[in-house]
């Protein structure tokens, strides 16, 4: 690493250029074309951001989707949400809460030099994931006896819109329903799993020590990515689970 | 900014800095990664321009005698598809954006290079998965997917292109993301925002549409997988579901994706332009956020391929209004660049001839925008050839005029050989009077009434006589794009080596080497100038000769 | 509404050649005129925001003025006129399947008198197809599982081109036909040849078959709505919300009848998809539409508005 | 544009003060606060505000883990503020847009 002219690295308002005289300190962490750890770090946190823009479009249109099916079949998702399990789906909202408390207790370890609650909040956090997968699982193995899951063994007969009484959901409706619900959770499970992968490497990371005070924007932009997790179910929880409960 | 001339002994670039396939296949560095874009890109290009020969020569004659009605049916979706999401969407961002993104605002690389490296290989796994659907029977559904006869009644591999599509979608967001953190961070010091070069610009506008409409997209070819494979009822009326949300979705990623390949086109021509009349832009501020502006009110008019879809007439009214208002920032960058000759000192190399036929042909195709965008016209020529005729004059004649445009530009900056400003010259004008006689005509052919992708038409020959035009301007065309290539490849090894700034152009990437060195400077460099510093550069060089002399 | 359509078309190319010519001849007037000379050096201009402003402005205003005409011209030819012709277009892969409302049915071929209004119900079996006529300069497109309406009124007698514009499959380009215009006598000698009876008489039968009369009764008894002016008029449902009794009403309630259920009626109706073919539930639809038409509370349509001119098209051809 | 500098010398342990534990905890206090009330509030009829008081709350919590946890609220540049409002205005252009259609179908 050949020493860099020190400079801010989006001079916008004025030019600081300094000299080789300040020239940083080795810092094994720094990639070669950037200039000081400053702009690695905002360049990653804000490429995180961006990539979560993009996240946000994608469910986007699912959420387009749901939208209007939802305003169209009212009833008949009702009927369809009614049946999946809100308790279950309640308590996956809380673990995922907890799970952010603790990636956001992993980096403050992190800043404050603390390796042992550092390592131990990443643990926790991997924890509530795989909690969270498995309270999944265990909806979708409902769904399944049920014969809740879109496809040729897909069935919804009979099933009584709340407040109508007499009156049955469209099974069409209703799978049009779950096909959402499914492919909604799924891609959400799917990126916990990314979640943990990430969350393995972090974990492996700071196990190395890699982490310190002064490095730790891996684990703020993974953690950046599985708040942004959070959210998504934050959002997912009210609309699928709980469409006309109070009936 | 002095041009340094030629060295007799070859300077170390990133060209030959290292050697072997590894050093190509899992390079970091934005410029290699631009000729690996660059070699797929032409690939795919060839291969949809065989496709579109092969619809041109089926349509010279009105009864449907050279392919079978499916064949062409393939030929017409799969020339779209290759076309569309392999070669317009990456050219110009994946190849003249990769390289000169970084050289242009003074920073060693992109802000991730490996995720650059990553964004080819997904692209390359998209092509290969687009490939194989091709080779193994292609997909009949138009490349624009419509349900329910791309999910339920189509019996070809929709599901393969589409999850081809999928992957190189993803391509395309990681390299807008790249550039968007890219020109947010990684600016030299000095390099204001005001400071940008409109190329800049240009593909920061294209950036955000990447990042935030290529998802629906996807998000869109996940649902229509699944409800071909699972019938699910999404978009199937029979379940329940509603075919115009998939239209709606859809076109909310394809209409912008028109300004995907656009844009950055937009921004080749104001350098080409402002190079070559050897002045700042006209409007500098107003260029700039003109492409911004595009970038924006392009997300809001989607629905206005859908006027005669069955959307409900309100609806219909409120698309068309915002339609309009995505013209009024194109028409301001077609003024500005017009005003930026009066008083220049203009130059006709090559470059400048594609940039002057862009102008032109971006005109008409904005100008018959127009017609789309008003409601009583667009009813009765949507669907035909007249639609046709007007995306062609956007992408081929828009997007793909920049592109070539820009490639001879900074072809002596990539290759460090400069090209054969005769042969240039020569293949632009080729290029030009192909293009118009292919699709002149089918403007024509569209208020006449004729359907796009028809194979047969022998029940109204009425129509031949403009398709023979077509076809005939169709192989001048292809003439046309065969030249650069030939002599791009020619001056690769014959050509003369290339000074630094043979165009004694503005801009970071014309200070440093032809080829430049690995990472972009030898010094970090420092703006204190404002862009399209003409007046400075010429009153330090008054009588610089360009190359074609 | 070819003649209007024509018109703006003009305009249009007016104002884009007008704008066309301006553009190139002062790119090819600046190019040939500030050519490089040894020695004369560009001159810098920074801009002119007066400029910027003028070009931003006008274009606006002429597209707001083109705006509203043309948005006139769409949505006259979006609101069909109340006295019009009933036909039902069937589409498939790779067929149109037209019906009169006086019973006469056509493969890809449509036979319409010359000035007058004729409403085109249109469903798809399969695919989206879409109804085109260029010499009338209207299309629409053909939606499975919905109508889509479209009207047009012929002011020439002729043979005209009918094409499906929305790409549909294999023989999309073989799903061609003609549509006929013929003068008001020869047509009647035309629909004299039919053999079957009215539409409508056709639903009835079909109402009868499938058991719909024992609950849709002709008084209040009924354990379904009496469907007697029905059509055409606003109903009150059950979730409190009103709405217009039009085609794709009374379609829905056929095919899935607890999606907008009528006020004060049990949800005891089984859906009809699946049972039902398109030409059957085209048959209910004017069945139940000649019950309003006929019935005792509602008048007759025909005698409503017999002399209303409207806007007229022409045939360009 | 913003100038979006920060020099170098600033500390990054700058965070931590911004953010102290007791924020973490009362955020995630409220959050759980708020599931539980999301859950409650879904057993009463509000007619037509059932959604609404859905959505509010979930917004709100959502808008407690950007700002606290993903650390918007302390965040050193105004870019990032940017970045979450350009998206949520997307979304917005997508659903609203997607809506005018199928909201204004039945009117003619």
């Amino acid at each position: 690493m050949r020493p860099t002219p020190r400079r801010c690295p989006l001079a916008d308002s004025q030019i600081i250029v300094e000299t080789a005289s300040h020239a940083e300190a080795y810092n094994p962490a720094l990639l070669h074309h950037f200039a000081e750890p400053q702009q690695q770090r905002d360049a990653a946190s804000l490429g995180m951001w961006i990539f979560l823009a993009t996240e946000v479009m994608f469910f986007g249109g699912l959420f387009c989707a749901y939208l209007i099916y939802r305003l169209a079949y009212f009833g008949d998702f009702a009927a369809a949400s009614t049946s999946i399990n809100a308790a279950l789906g309640g308590a996956n909202t809380a673990v995922l809460i907890c799970s952010s408390l603790t990636v956001v207790l992993a980096i403050w370890a992190a800043q404050t030099s603390r390796r042992a609650l550092m390592l131990l909040m990443l643990v926790l956090t991997m924890l509530f994931g795989c909690a969270f997968l498995g309270i999944k699982a265990k909806e979708y193995h409902d769904k399944f006896v049920e014969h809740h899951v879109p496809g040729a063994s897909f069935s919804f007969e009979h099933e009584e819109i709340p407040g109508h009484p007499g009156q049955y959901a469209n099974p069409h409706h209703a799978e049009i329903f779950f096909a959402l619900y499914f492919i909604m959770t799924g891609l959400h499970a799917l990126h916990m799993i990314v979640g943990l992968g990430v969350f393995t490497w972090l974990l492996w990371a700071a196990w190395k020590g890699r982490f310190t005070p002064d490095y730790y924007t891996p684990l703020e932009i993974g953690g950046l990515y599985w708040h942004f997790v959070d959210i998504v179910w934050i959002y997912l929880f009210p609309l699928l689970y709980l469409i006309d409960r109070h009936r | 900014m002095a041009t340094a001339p030629a060295q007799p002994v070859e300077r170390e670039n990133y060209l030959n800095a290292h050697y072997g396939i590894r050093s190509w296949l899992l390079t970091t560095d934005h410029k290699r990664i631009a000729l690996l874009y660059l070699i797929s890109i032409t690939f795919f290009f060839f291969i949809g321009g065989f496709f579109a020969l092969l619809i041109r020569l089926e349509l010279l004659t009105p009864a449907g005698d050279l392919v079978q009605a499916d064949t062409y049916n393939k030929l017409f979706t799969m020339h779209g598809q290759v076309m569309v999401f392999f070669f317009l969407i990456p050219s110009i961002p994946a190849v003249l954006g990769n390289f000169l993104v970084p050289m242009m605002i003074g920073a060693k690389d992109l802000a991730f290079p490996r995720i650059n490296l990553l964004s080819w290989y997904l692209y390359i796994i998209g092509g290969a998965m687009m490939l194989h659907c091709i080779l193994t029977g292609g997909v009949d559904t138009g490349w624009t997917f419509y349900t329910p006869f791309s999910t339920e009644f189509s019996n070809t591999k929709v599901i393969e292109a589409g999850l081809a599509i999928f992957v190189a979608g993803f391509s395309s967001i990681l390299t807008g993301l790249n550039f968007i953190v890219t020109i947010h961070r990684m600016r030299a010091p000095g390099m204001t925002w005001s400071r940008l070069p409109l190329f800049i610009w240009a593909h920061y506008a294209t950036s955000l549409i990447q990042i935030l409409g290529t998802p629906v997209i996807a998000i869109t070819l996940v649902l229509v997988v699944a409800e071909r494979a699972l019938h699910l009822g999404i978009f199937d009326p029979k379940l329940g579901g509603d075919p115009l949300l998939f239209q709606h979705l859809f076109w909310f990623y394809s209409h912008p994706a028109v300004y995907i390949m656009i844009l950055p086109s937009m921004g080749v021509v104001s350098e080409v332009i402002a190079c070559f009349a050897r002045k700042r832009i006209f409007g500098y501020t107003f260029v700039a956020l003109s492409s911004i502006t595009i970038a924006v009110f392009g997300f809001l008019v989607w629905a206005h391929h859908m006027f005669v879809a069955g959307i409900s007439v309100y609806a219909a009214l409120v698309f068309s209004l915002l339609s309009y208002s995505v013209a009024v920032p194109s028409a301001v960058k077609v003024f500005n660049w017009t005003a930026t000759l009066y008083k220049g000192s203009i130059r006709y190399d090559a470059p400048m001839l594609y940039a002057f036929g862009f102008v032109g042909l971006f005109t008409i195709g904005g100008l018959t925008g127009l017609f789309l965008a008003s409601l009583g016209v667009d009813v009765h020529v949507h669907d035909t050839y007249f639609v046709i005729a007007h995306f062609h004059y956007i992408m081929v004649g828009g997007a793909l005029m920049g592109y070539l445009g820009g490639m001879h530009f900074w072809w002596p900056k990539i290759s460090g050989k400069l090209y054969p400003e005769g042969w240039a010259r020569l293949a632009a004008l080729i290029v030009f009077v192909g293009f118009n006689l292919t699709f002149f005509p089918q403007f024509i052919l569209g208020y006449l009434g004729m359907p796009r992708r028809y194979y047969d038409y022998s029940h109204m020959p009425e129509f031949q006589i403009l398709n023979v035009f077509s076809t005939a301007g169709a192989t001048i065309l292809g003439v046309g794009y065969l030249l650069p290539m030939i002599y791009f490849l020619w001056s690769m090894r014959y050509g003369k080596p290339a000074p630094d700034n043979p165009w004694n152009a503005a801009g970071l990437e014309w200070q440093t080497a032809s080829p430049p060195p690995t990472f972009n400077f030898d010094e970090e460099p420092v703006v204190t100038w404002e862009a399209y510093n003409y007046d400075e550069i010429d009153a330090a060089h008054p009588e610089e000769v360009s190359v074609g002399g | 509404m070819a003649g209007n359509v024509d018109a703006l078309y003009i305009f249009l190319l007016i104002v884009s050649g007008l704008m066309t010519l301006l553009i190139f001849t002062t790119l090819i007037y600046f190019a040939a005129r500030y050519r490089h000379r040894p020695g004369v050096p560009a001159e810098q201009i920074e801009g002119s925001n007066k400029l910027e402003i003028t070009w931003t402005v006008i274009p606006l205003f002429v597209f707001i003025a083109i705006f509203f005409w043309s948005a006139t011209i769409y949505f006259k030819s979006r609101t069909p006129p109340r006295d019009s012709t009933d036909v039902y277009v069937v589409a498939k892969q790779w067929m149109w399947k037209i019906e009169h409302a006086e019973g006469q049915r056509e493969i890809n071929e449509l036979h319409v008198p010359v000035g007058r209004d004729v409403r085109l119900i249109m469903t798809s079996q399969d695919v989206i197809h879409s109804f085109f006529v260029p010499a009338f300069r209207m299309k629409q497109d053909v939606i499975p599982g919905r109508y889509t309406i479209a009207w047009f009124r012929a002011t020439k007698p002729g043979t005209y081109h009918l094409f499906c514009s929305q790409y549909c499959g294999t023989q999309h380009s073989g799903m061609i036909g003609n549509v006929i215009v013929m003068e008001p006598a020869q047509y009647e000698a035309w629909m004299s040849g039919s053999t079957g009876g009215p539409l409508s008489a056709t639903g009835e039968k079909i109402f009868a078959e499938l058991g719909c009369s024992t609950c849709h009764r002709m008084d209040t008894q009924g354990r379904g709505p009496n469907l007697q002016g029905v059509f055409g008029h606003p109903v009150m449902l059950d979730d409190g919300r009103v709405v217009t009794a039009d085609e794709n009403y009374i379609r829905e309630c056929i095919l899935d009848p607890g999606a907008r259920r009528v006020k004060g009626f049990q949800p005891i109706m089984p859906t009809f998809q699946g049972l039902v073919s398109e030409e059957q539930v085209n048959a209910l639809v004017a069945y139940v539409k000649s019950l309003s038409n006929a019935g005792p509370n509602g008048s007759k349509t025909a005698e409503a508005a017999p002399a209303k001119s409207r806007t007229k098209g022409t045939q360009v051809e | 544009m913003t100038p979006e500098c920060e020099l170098p010398m600033s500390a990054p342990s700058d965070h931590s003060k911004s953010s102290p534990l007791t924020t973490y905890f009362a955020v995630w206090v409220a959050l759980l606060f708020g599931t539980f009330l999301t859950y409650e509030v879904a057993k009463i009829d509000l007619g037509p505000w059932n959604a609404a008081v859905a959505l509010i709350i979930a917004s709100t919590k959502a808008l407690l883990v950007a700002l606290f946890f993903m650390h918007i609220k302390g965040a050193h540049e105004r870019l990032l503020k940017l970045v979450v409002i350009t998206t949520i205005a997307f979304l917005i252009i997508l659903l609203s847009l997607s809506m005018a259609d199928y909201a204004t179908r039945l009117w003619s």
